[in-house]
């Protein structure tokens, strides 16, 4: 993109740059904000659905989908109020930190084979050390609002999150094994081909591993049965009790934001990515670029499987939210330390295992990673490849290239 | 072991407790002397046959008829009655005792007639006690935590007294 | 014909190129230093917590910016995501009233200063004397990704050069990261233990039914009609 | 250095300890039902101590009723438990009656049975949802309020009224049942009957629930008696006593001919007049789980009851008799009766001189003594038991503050 403007329109060469990066944090930014809106009338929707009810039908035409507009509107015309003991500046600033916190964890996630906002050498890395930050938020509200409830909630959430870290950890590194490398994006290429390739289906410690994750997941990103921070029924609110108006949608946003973010790290290391279970691209011949379109359609097709999986994790999120009821926080502390961490841990010795022994996956054709792996680097094929020009991204300043491997 | 044996043996047990019997009323009552009521409480949960280890309510009934014309044609003098309905969860028997306390203690008005509190007994009498203490104004001695618990702490008057004025304001708010 | 006119009307605006690598690299540098002053500076400890998460992110935001996403990453989990969280419950648990606003007196002020400036004076100096340094632009630096960070753990040095002589031992430096990965659990473990709460939770004072059939009151009087009557009533009438 | 230490009062020396935090749940907390506060002592998470406060709905019934004739006071014992007015109703009539020694006529006795026996399934349906919702889980409490509507549609139909009946008054009932009502009841029935099992799936042997509940806020059986609690707070602790069967003859002439079983573990097993589903492993006699499963019998228990009031009311030739006057008089004398409510057992006392208004009236209400215990069971357990305990004793408001 970033020639199309050098040469045709004659923009400076940093001024295209900058434009190339305004429109994809833009994007990024909006796709996010927009799919919370829609998760918001999902959810919505899915609970009446589970609780015999119809949900939201006339605001705004047929299913009511204007509901989460109207929300919007609400809670901009909301009064800020802050309650008098707050501390002023925490009080402000900590909804923006855990908003930043689940979104600026965006730009390392791959909706398509290049479409990634910065494609990180180190992104599954980069994605969990980012996922640790929005608690911060969460404990700076709690304490800034010098109330006991919100403080009890704070310590939990922190708790909860902090804890659900290392087998949330553990099981990210299975599918980093098997893809032998970090970059979300050769973990998605790993996979391509049909859904046997996905490393779900690897072997059967990748399997239990997913499920171990999604409910680390569930715990990490405070959505029940483990939302002890906001158990209503207990702490009132939990940390964002004495918010309100567009502070508590910030709230509310990195929520949504931080579901949708774990469910796409979901879909691209364990259920393929872009991969769709039948490698359409491949099979109608769009992959070799023969036809025009096929770049764009490839992409296109891509980015709805990959979001496809994502809505797929964030609705079943919703599902268990309005079935079950909440637990305690000890139990949640007990499944973490007890439960999740010793299961991931062997999950992962047995994936290492497996590799040993089977180095291909466990069905036929998923080619064997780690070995080659080793044997690229060695005859110098470098694995980190110049980053592809067609990236649509923010590249650092002109005159610099991220160059994998100068030999 | 129902009847005259029954009352035989409880002031065999609690000799000058009880003071007046009546068993043809709907419910029969036995009216106990305010001294001898924790001995005789005490006597009837741990060491009567039946054990009467329920304790279903506590009332206090005010016998005062505030308009002159009236108290006249009474037949009774003005006094609190406390009746105390008791029963036994194993044999399914119930028994109601009554004590009668005069309204003010020494007669001077403001300071509350006084009774032995039954919560070593049965712990199930303690807010009973309190609400009696709240509404119509019983002081229970050896309560462990005598305080009002339907009104509230800064509440004057006892509500349920037959001669209880509602107070002109509240916190600022109109009370007539 | 939109394009001339286009580019013939950017050409006259003054827009020097701008160098947003060095903006962007100025911008971290003074979120750390000006954070890490107030760090200094405030006296509320929750506010302290707050301004060393932002210095410390902002050095997170040096190193990507430098290339070296690894490190940056590791910063940002290690340093941020890991310590501070610690830090900051710490300030929590103990931020009653009277620790919460800690006024230092001016006399360490002096003193702190004199030590501040003194250290970052021999800073500036020793900075400015390497040659290297001096030059404006950019080294060009190779990006270490992750992966040979890696393989030289493991022991296969994919990046340094082919000549023999600066090969690390084949082992690499697995053995010593296991080492201290061990050392550091075993500290842990020692720390939780010594900090454990003294005093033993109240025992719930709660006597468990031992068996069901203890509890059940037998039926005493077993002439007792089936409907509760009064004890007074000579027969259950 | 210790002279250093004393005089700068700055370098406080501060070991780790969680000091004790008073905390307040409520009045206006979501999870207790309706206005009730609790004071909590906590040491981080773990509750050293409970406090209730109660009175914040208290109107002083008791006062208006030295005011009113003994029928005028049906609307206030109404108000007392409002998910189970019929039950009050009923209590409140029956202690008059036994005053005045009047017997009702055979269809106003099945007829009482039929409406107080409905009116308990509504009863425990909102104990159940509410509880669900003390657990953090929303579903349950639509579903048993998608229930409790089509008995308050029926309830509606026989006496206009859906919360505050007043329907059932001294001397019989206010008004015969339409026509037709017998068979939507019966149709309730038959469609209700498959859907409790649901319920079960939903909440009783969901493991959540069980781990959230079971072992939780154990009731020992004398502590229970001693503490004057009733219902199925008592027999949720194993303790056989049910009203309806063992309670006054007056209350028990209503039940003879009723063949039911009384739901309480009696040597180890519940009833098994249906397949219910097995106690958990975990769960305690006179925990929580065990207090919640009672509720659950007793629905199918009252179902039961229902059937055999149909048939039995439907059987009745005589007309169903009028209520006594307005202002009836009273006899002198006392009299109180206790009858089984969904709560647990609701006492009337009524002292009357002769006139037609009742010297003194006095309401026992059950929740009263079910939440005296609350501070013996919430001491030691986690701050997010509190709400599961005070929950699982299924306490209301209107009915403990009178």
């Amino acid at each position: 993109m970033a020639e199309f403007l050098i040469e045709t329109i004659g923009l400076p060469g940093w001024l295209a740059w900058t434009t190339v990066a305004g429109v994809s944090a833009f994007l990024i930014l909006n796709l996010i904000a927009g799919g919370a809106l829609v998760f918001i009338w999902a959810e919505r929707k899915i609970a009446a659905r589970i609780q015999d009810r119809l949900g939201p039908t006339r605001t705004g035409g047929r299913f009511g989908w204007l509901q989460s507009l109207a929300d919007g509107i609400k809670l901009l015309a909301k009064e800020d109020l802050m309650p008098d003991g707050a501390d002023g500046l925490l009080f402000r600033i900590a909804p923006y930190v855990s908003f930043c916190a689940s979104f600026c964890a965006f730009i390392a996630l791959p909706f398509a084979f290049d479409v990634v906002g910065l494609r990180l050498n180190v992104g599954v890395f980069f994605v969990v050390a980012v996922l640790g930050l929005e608690v911060f938020g969460v404990i700076l509200a709690g304490y800034a609002s010098a109330s006991k409830w919100s403080l009890f909630g704070a310590m939990r959430e922190a708790a909860q999150v902090v804890s659900y870290e290392v087998p949330l950890g553990m099981c990210v590194v299975v599918p980093v094994m098997l893809a032998g490398s970090m970059d979300l994006v050769t973990i998605g290429e790993k996979q391509a081909g049909w859904f046997t390739n996905w490393f779900i289906f690897h072997d059967p410690f990748t399997f239990v591993i997913f499920w171990v994750y999604y409910t680390c997941a569930v715990a990490s990103v405070n959505r029940a049965p483990f939302d002890l921070a906001e158990a209503e029924s207990e702490l009132v609110a939990g940390f964002h009790t004495e918010y309100s108006g567009l502070r508590w949608s910030f709230f509310f946003m990195a929520e949504y934001g931080s579901m949708f973010l774990v469910s796409v790290l979901a879909a691209v290391l364990f259920l393929g990515g872009w991969n769709g279970p039948v490698p359409v691209a491949s099979l109608l011949g769009w992959s070799d670029g023969t036809a025009v379109t096929a770049p764009y359609a490839v992409r296109l097709v891509g980015c709805a499987n990959l979001m496809g999986k994502a809505t797929l994790g964030v609705l079943v999120m919703m599902w268990i939210r309005w079935t079950l009821p909440r637990l305690r926080i000890d139990q949640v502390m007990t499944t973490c330390l007890k439960y999740c961490t010793p299961i991931a841990a062997l999950m992962f010795a047995g994936v290492m295992l497996w590799q040993l022994f089977l180095p291909g996956g466990l069905l036929p054709g998923s080619r064997s990673q780690a070995a080659a792996v080793r044997e690229a680097w060695l005859e110098g094929e470098a694995d980190g490849a110049p980053v592809p020009e067609a990236s649509v991204g923010f590249v650092p300043a002109a005159g610099r290239q991220v160059v994998g491997v100068s030999r | 072991m129902r009847g005259a044996d029954f009352v035989g043996q409880l002031e065999a047990a609690v000799p000058g407790a009880v003071v007046e019997r009546n068993f043809e009323a709907i419910d029969p009552w036995l009216e106990i002397a305010p001294e001898k009521l924790l001995e005789t409480c005490r006597w009837l949960k741990h060491s009567c046959e039946i054990r009467f280890d329920g304790l279903q309510c506590i009332t206090a009934v005010d016998w005062c008829e505030p308009d002159p014309k009236k108290a006249a044609k009474v037949s009774w003098e003005p006094h609190t009655e406390l009746v105390y309905h008791l029963w036994s969860t194993t044999s399914r028997v119930s028994l109601v005792l009554k004590t009668n306390l005069p309204r003010w203690k020494n007669d001077e008005p403001g300071c509350l007639p006084e009774v032995a509190s039954v919560t070593s007994v049965w712990r199930g009498a303690d807010w009973h006690e309190r609400e009696v203490y709240d509404l119509s104004g019983v002081h229970f001695v050896g309560h462990p935590d005598l305080r009002r618990i339907l009104c509230p702490e800064d509440w004057e008057g006892y509500p349920l007294r037959k001669d209880y004025e509602m107070p002109l304001e509240y916190h600022g708010m109109r009370g007539r | 014909m939109t394009e001339c006119l286009f580019s013939a009307m950017l050409a006259q605006l003054p827009l020097a190129a701008v160098d947003w690598h060095g903006l962007f690299f100025l911008l971290f540098a003074a979120i750390a230093c000006g954070a890490a002053v107030m760090v200094v500076l405030t006296d509320n400890v929750v506010r302290m917590a707050l301004h060393l998460v932002l210095s410390l992110g902002a050095t997170a935001g040096l190193f990507f910016l430098a290339g070296s996403e690894f490190v940056g990453a590791m910063q940002l989990m290690i340093y941020v995501g890991g310590t501070l969280v610690l830090l900051v419950f710490g300030v929590m648990l103990t931020a009653q009233t009277q620790l919460v606003a800690l006024k230092t007196p001016a006399g360490d002020k002096v003193l702190a200063g004199i030590l501040g400036a003194a250290l970052f004076a021999v800073l500036v100096q020793s900075a400015v004397s390497i040659e290297a340094w001096r030059r404006p632009g950019l080294a060009e630096v190779a990006a270490p990704t992750a992966t040979p960070l890696g393989m030289a753990l493991v022991g296969v040095r994919v990046d340094a050069g082919d000549s023999e002589s600066d090969r690390r031992p084949p082992s690499g430096y697995l053995l010593p990261f296991e080492i201290v990965s061990v050392h550091l659990l075993v500290v842990l473990v020692g720390a939780a233990y010594l900090a454990r709460a003294k005093r033993r939770r109240t025992p719930r004072t709660v006597e468990l039914v031992a068996s069901v059939e203890s509890s059940q009151p037998s039926r005493v009087d077993a002439g007792a009609s089936e409907s509760a009557s009064s004890v007074l009533v000579e027969t259950g009438r | 250095m210790s002279q250093l230490l004393d005089d700068d009062q700055r370098i406080i020396e501060f070991d780790v300890r969680t000091d004790e935090m008073l905390v307040n749940m409520g009045p206006q907390h979501p999870s207790t039902h309706g206005v009730l506060r609790l004071v909590l002592r906590t040491d981080g998470e773990i509750v050293s101590e409970m406090e209730p406060h109660i009175g914040y709905l208290h109107r002083c019934a008791e006062k208006i009723g030295e005011n009113l004739t003994a029928r005028q006071w049906i609307p206030y014992t109404d108000r007392m438990d409002y998910l189970a007015a019929m039950n009050m109703n009923l209590g409140w009539s029956l202690a008059v009656e036994k005053l005045l020694r009047y017997e009702v006529s055979e269809k106003a006795r099945h007829l009482r049975v039929l409406i107080s026996e409905l009116n308990r399934i509504a009863s425990h349906l909102v104990g159940m949802g509410a509880y669900g919702l003390d657990l953090g889980t929303f579903s349950p409490f639509l579903y048993a309020f998608r229930e409790r509507e089509k008995i308050l549609d029926l309830f509606e139909e026989a006496c206009g009224a859906r919360l505050t009946y007043s329907y059932i008054t001294v001397g019989g009932l206010t008004a015969d049942l339409p026509p037709g009502w017998l068979e939507r009841c019966e149709a309730f029935l038959d469609q209700f009957e498959p859907i409790i099992r649901e319920y079960h799936t939903l909440l009783t042997t969901n493991a959540i629930f069980v781990k959230r509940t079971a072992g939780i806020g154990v009731l020992s059986p004398e502590m229970a008696i001693d503490y004057g609690c009733t219902g199925p707070v008592l027999r949720g602790s194993g303790v056989d006593i049910d009203l309806r069967r063992d309670g006054e003859s007056i209350y028990t002439a209503m039940y003879d001919g009723y063949a039911f079983e009384v739901a309480v573990m009696k040597d180890g097993h519940y009833p098994r007049d249906r397949e219910y589903p097995a106690v958990p492993t975990d769960a305690v006699l006179g925990d929580c789980w065990h207090r919640f499963f009672v509720r659950m019998l007793e629905v199918m228990q009252s179902m039961d009851l229902i059937r055999q009031s149909i048939d039995r009311y439907s059987q009745c030739k005589g007309p169903l008799g009028e209520p006594l006057k307005l202002a009836e008089k009273l006899p002198a004398g006392d009299a109180y009766l206790e009858t089984e409510c969904p709560k647990g057992q609701m006492g009337f006392y009524l002292v009357s001189e002769g006139a037609a208004i009742p010297w003194r009236v006095r309401a026992r209400s059950s929740s009263f003594s079910n939440l005296a215990v609350a501070p013996e069971l919430c001491r030691g357990c986690l701050i997010a038991d509190v709400p599961a305990v005070v929950g699982s004793l299924d306490i209301v408001m209107g009915e403990i503050d009178r």
